[in-house]
């Protein structure tokens, strides 16, 4: 899909970058400030020399961007001040050549609810609508590449679930494949499929998601995500929760649509799940699985319990005070209690 | 010795220079700004330091003189025009006919005058500003044919010895109104001694002879005619 | 009014309108690369560009007076093109025209091209528009202040020309006849009260013209930006 | 302190404001997207029309910007192209007048770490080197009062924590007043003492930041915060947490020094929180406190549970299943459990 | 080379130079207040600006000659404040160039001054910055290449004066004879080989001046923008 070779000497240390993503719908790329995003961006998009950069198997390293299938959006984007917001993206419908969705003027408005804006002097509308606006503009270059640099971060976090939600919808009806730069990452794993994390240039991990940011969260001394595959036995209409099951041992879990329409996994933060050694009782938590204690291990003051459910596994965090009070054994079963998925 | 100022048509600057080079007057040094007649006329209704005023035509002095500028006894014919109509290409280039613009110099009316009576119709003119550019005009190619000064062919020889500017036919004076070159002494000048010297030097039968090698007529050589 | 005053206001008018649109379309193109130029030639490229501004334009005049002439190459060239003569005509006062008012063209274009921001440009590169489009749909209508002052210095320097139409003109009514040269006429043949008339109108008319043209250019740009 | 009275038409609703800080450290602007945070604050700095504005008492409505003893850094703000990053600063301290405090260039420099990025010329300064290089201009301007506008939102998490502490020190150290505005709750929380929500151009909310932030996740449909005073016993030196006891019931806690040191009160969140009718045993949480459920209220689908603990509050949620589960009743002995404390 | 023409190259750009100068003290604050009002007489004052263009030279060129006559009230003021006359005197002089090369600087300037980006001057209001510190050291700076332009048009077309020059000037050696005058000398004097080298001389100079002005010009922005 995208194979990079680049080389390109920065400031402070030298951007140095062989990457492959084989296939991707939504990839996020995930970096310290200062680390080489945008200038990884801007290579791929031949903003920026002679790099050598492959699209769907394809040398474009010698191809003006407007010849490469892709648009970036880049960092601060600004609008074209000589027109309103409306005219920014007739602008862009208008004059980009190629167009490869039959994306318009009219679904971008709807779908990112930008009708209050149409008649608007770029200057007047607040950081936030810009972003919207730029993002729209974005979207009716009409390529099936799409590269965000840092699209919302003058959004308030219902807004931008609302707009990644819609990215994610556009991606899937339009069939775009979008590249996203942020230095969240609860923005990228709301809606990425891949995730690449760059460190002073360098790619230091990237793959699935999940895999990615549990690297991530350890390289970073913060806490794992746990990963669990389900299937979904049955929707509770009334209390309008899923009932899901694992594959082998078929226990039984409680979870708010919200959790399970995030893809086809459930994402557990460390900071959701707790043990004890006894079957948990009236409590508000009815997720409980039963599980054993694979391993356990003292990462930066913190004993950091793997536990196997079901060949899955599941981490959690204990002070080294209560563990040493607690006397768990490789080996032993324990109770995990998983909060806030109901 | 005693610098007084003299406004001088352009077209007898170099004239002026070359007779003063030839026979400096005594205690008294020219200053020359030379420019069109009637820009020297104007500076001078507004005030220009001008001692004296040569002219190349004859309303302009006599304006002055109407208006309180210039002395009238000081009001001399220091010289008449000669015209010449040149065509240094014997094959004609194209049918322009060059002369001086009749609408405010005595050569161009003269020249007017003259191509009316004796060039086949119809004429297409072209006009320079003033009779040197017309000289130009011919000179540069773009004019085949021009009713040039005489005086003007004279001085172009004298700078580059071609003889092309010296096949010229002559015009005889008897076939155009007279070119009246006059001056005239400014009555705010506070040299009017060292006016009228110049006034004399050019009126001198010396400096007259020497006004005709150099291309014009005079009052004398008009009259013994 | 005289009839011929008319029609030299409408010929000037005409050899300015035409100028500056010439000049507008040959400069922008040459002035955006010049400004995305960064070689070590930039400053010698754009004195060059300054350069007719330096000669006195009835210098400039003489030296085209050269250039047209059918003993010159280049004007043989032209003849040979167009069977027709550059001096004295209209198209020639025009290609004198382009020469003298290039450098007010092209130095407010350059410089508005400077100043445009690059974040504009580089948003559009990455939006994937081309070259073409870019330059045509945004840096343009970005470069609407500067394009505006350009055409008005063009346009109003060249209903102010002087010096050189009166070396390549030849002063022919209804050809090359322009009003700056009417306007010499009048005062050279003393007529003030036609020269004042003339000027005024002049003014009045240039002074609509330019309010028109600031009016249009404001109210494409000005407001939004 | 600051006393405002706005009003001005904006474009789908009026900003109308009537605002009295009385007296604040650090305050927090929260509002969604659009809700007239920059149009407030510009109104503040002087940038927009005659708007009735105090500061310390004195009207300054009629005083141009840089006699009203502020400074603004707008939204997005530029750094100044013709000058590098290090030519910013110097112009700053050397052109603004009335310069109250005495941070220098290198005061301000060690305490950004912007070393590296000095010589730099402005155009190659990534997004976050550019707003941290703009923040330490504005600091230059040497004024007691800084209104920052989302001054921090390109800065990965940690740095921008790390700057924002750097900015609690600043305004703590040289007596500064700031005001910063921000869509996100999480990092107004982390600094500012007082807070301000906006909705629509009116303030819908302002007082001490934890009120608020209380009001804003009930006003979001948000999860509500619980805050809990506390007494230091003990440091533990061994584990690295202290000792804490509640005033009242001398209930024991341990907690983080992170926890503690983020003022003199907890901030838990509803997802921290757990509860059970009996008494947990051998889990990893060592945290649980007996309490009283005080009442219990069905907000957007979610049971929301009041606890009633030494007369403070503690807030969790329960899912309607689970509350049908469970047969908890107000008066109720529940026994709260407080995950990731530790 | 003469001595006259040494010494009217050295008053020509002696005139350039001050006039250029003395056109952006005035022009760059006026500019400044012209670009940032918008009130509804704008076109009309952006228009009266470009007017000193428009009419030609010479004629503009009369019309202070009538101003800086001793019978003209402004005559008589200046007389009476400085003692002097103004016409015919390198004062004189520069105050016509001033009026002659105002619209060059001046529309360059007031085209900057639109085009900066309105963000940088609100971040520095925000700052606090005084009206006055903005205006030197953030503007200013930022308008270096219009700033250049203008330097550039002002001082090269005044190089390039000569109908206005000629008019109020009186073509006076040392005081107000500059080098198109000359030149105009030498080609009305036939003199075609004086004004070529003149000529050559005047554009070496002034290619290297505007060389220099470019390559500074250049150093100080361009690499940073
Ligand atoms: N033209 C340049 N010359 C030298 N160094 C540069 C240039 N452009 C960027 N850099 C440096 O390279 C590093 C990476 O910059 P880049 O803009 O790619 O970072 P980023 O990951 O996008 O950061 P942010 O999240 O802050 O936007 C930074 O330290 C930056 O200062
Ligand atoms: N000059 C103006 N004319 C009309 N409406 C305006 C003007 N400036 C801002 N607005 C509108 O007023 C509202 C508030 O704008 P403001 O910039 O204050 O929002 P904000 O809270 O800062 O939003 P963000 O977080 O997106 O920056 C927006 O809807 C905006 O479009
Ligand atoms: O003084 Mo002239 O030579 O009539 O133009
Ligand atoms: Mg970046
Ligand atoms: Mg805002």
């Amino acid at each position: 899909m995208i194979k990079l070779a680049l080389y390109k000497s920065l400031n402070s240390f030298d951007l140095d970058i062989n990457l492959h993503l084989e296939s991707f719908t939504i990839a996020g790329i995930f970096g310290p400030s200062g680390s080489g995003k945008s200038t990884l961006l801007r290579c791929i998009s031949g903003l920026e020399g002679e790099q050598s950069v492959y699209i769907n198997d394809k040398s474009v390293h010698h191809l003006p961007t407007e010849q490469r299938g892709v648009t970036l959006q880049v960092q601060s984007c600004p609008l074209f001040p000589h027109l309103d917001a409306a005219g920014n993206l007739a602008f862009t419908q208008k004059h980009c050549f190629n167009r490869q969705t039959d994306l318009t003027e009219q679904k971008v408005i709807d779908a990112l609810e930008l009708h209050p804006l149409l008649k608007r002097n770029v200057q007047s509308l607040s950081g936030g609508e810009r972003q919207r606006v730029v993002f729209a503009r974005t979207l009716l270059a009409g390529q099936k590449l799409i590269i965000l640099d840092e699209p919302f971060s003058a959004l308030d976090w219902p807004l931008r679930f609302k707009t990644l939600s819609t990215l994610s919808e556009l991606a899937a009806t339009f069939s775009i494949k979008f590249i996203i730069v942020s230095h969240s990452l609860k923005e990228l794993l709301f809606c990425c499929d891949t995730l690449v994390q760059l460190n002073n240039g360098k790619v230091i991990n990237h793959g699935p998601s999940a895999q990615v940011a549990k690297a991530i969260y350890a390289n970073n001394k913060q806490t794992p995500l746990s990963l669990i595959n389900f299937q979904i036995i049955t929707f509770d209409e009334k209390y309008g929760v899923y009932l899901l099951k694992l594959h082998k041992s078929e226990q039984q879990l409680f979870a708010l649509p919200s959790a399970v329409e995030q893809g086809n996994k459930l994402i557990l933060e460390c900071e959701q799940i707790s043990v004890s050694a006894e079957m948990p009782l009236n409590t508000n938590n009815s997720n409980v699985l039963i599980c054993t204690l694979h391993s356990a291990e003292l990462i930066d003051k913190t004993w950091q319990l793997t536990l196997d459910v079901d060949g899955q596994s599941l981490y959690c965090l204990l002070s080294p005070r209560v563990w040493d009070q607690n006397n768990y054994k490789v080996g032993d079963t324990l109770y995990a209690t998983i909060h806030n998925l109901e | 010795k005693e610098t007084i100022h003299v406004a001088v048509a352009s077209n007898f600057k170099t004239v002026l220079q070359t007779l003063l080079q030839d026979s400096p007057i005594p205690g008294i040094q020219v200053k020359i700004s030379a420019a069109s007649s009637g820009v020297l006329y104007s500076q001078i209704v507004h005030g220009a330091p001008f001692d004296v005023f040569l002219s190349a035509d004859d309303v302009r002095p006599q304006a002055l003189i109407k208006e309180g500028f210039a002395s009238q006894s000081s009001l001399i014919t220091y010289a008449l025009g000669e015209l010449a109509v040149w065509q240094p290409n014997a094959n004609k280039v194209n049918n322009k006919v060059a002369i001086a613009n009749p609408r405010f110099s005595p050569y161009g009316q003269a020249s007017e005058f003259y191509a009316n009576a004796n060039f086949k119709k119809p004429i297409n003119y072209v006009y320079g500003n003033n009779i040197t550019q017309a000289f130009q005009f011919v000179q540069s190619g773009n004019a085949s044919v021009g009713v040039v000064a005489v005086s003007t062919l004279k001085m172009a020889f004298n700078n580059s010895q071609a003889p092309q500017y010296l096949s010229y036919n002559l015009i005889p004076s008897s076939e155009y109104p007279e070119i009246i070159q006059q001056g005239v002494i400014i009555k705010s000048s506070k040299k009017l001694a060292s006016a009228q010297k110049l006034m004399d030097f050019l009126m001198i039968s010396s400096t007259q002879l020497k006004l005709v090698e150099l291309g014009y007529r005079t009052k004398d050589s008009n009259a013994s005619k | 009014m005289l009839q011929s005053d008319l029609t030299a206001l409408w010929l000037t008018v005409k050899l300015a309108f035409i100028t500056a649109v010439l000049l507008l379309v040959f400069c922008i193109p040459v002035a955006y690369k010049l400004a995305g130029y960064k070689g070590k030639f930039k400053p010698f490229l754009e004195a060059l560009i300054a350069m007719p501004l330096v000669l006195p334009p009835t210098l400039l005049g003489f030296y085209l007076l050269v250039l047209f002439s059918p003993t010159h190459a280049f004007g043989q060239f032209w003849f040979w093109l167009t069977g027709t003569q550059l001096a004295f005509s209209f198209q020639g006062v025009v290609i004198g025209s382009l020469f003298y008012s290039l450098p007010f063209v092209m130095q407010p274009l350059v410089a508005g091209f400077k100043q445009i921001n690059h974040t504009y440009n580089e948003a559009a590169i990455a939006l994937g528009l081309s070259h073409f489009k870019r330059f045509f749909y945004l840096i343009l209508p970005l470069l609407k202040p500067s394009i505006g002052s350009a055409f008005a210095l063009g346009f109003a320097h060249t209903l102010g020309e002087f010096g050189l139409v009166l070396m390549i003109g030849g002063n022919i009514q209804g050809e090359t006849q322009v009003v700056s040269i009417a306007l010499y006429d009048h005062v050279e043949s003393l007529n003030y009260a036609a020269a004042h008339q003339l000027s005024l109108i002049l003014l009045a008319i240039s002074f609509a013209c330019l309010v028109l043209l600031f009016k249009f250019n404001k109210s494409i740009v000005g407001v939004k930006q």
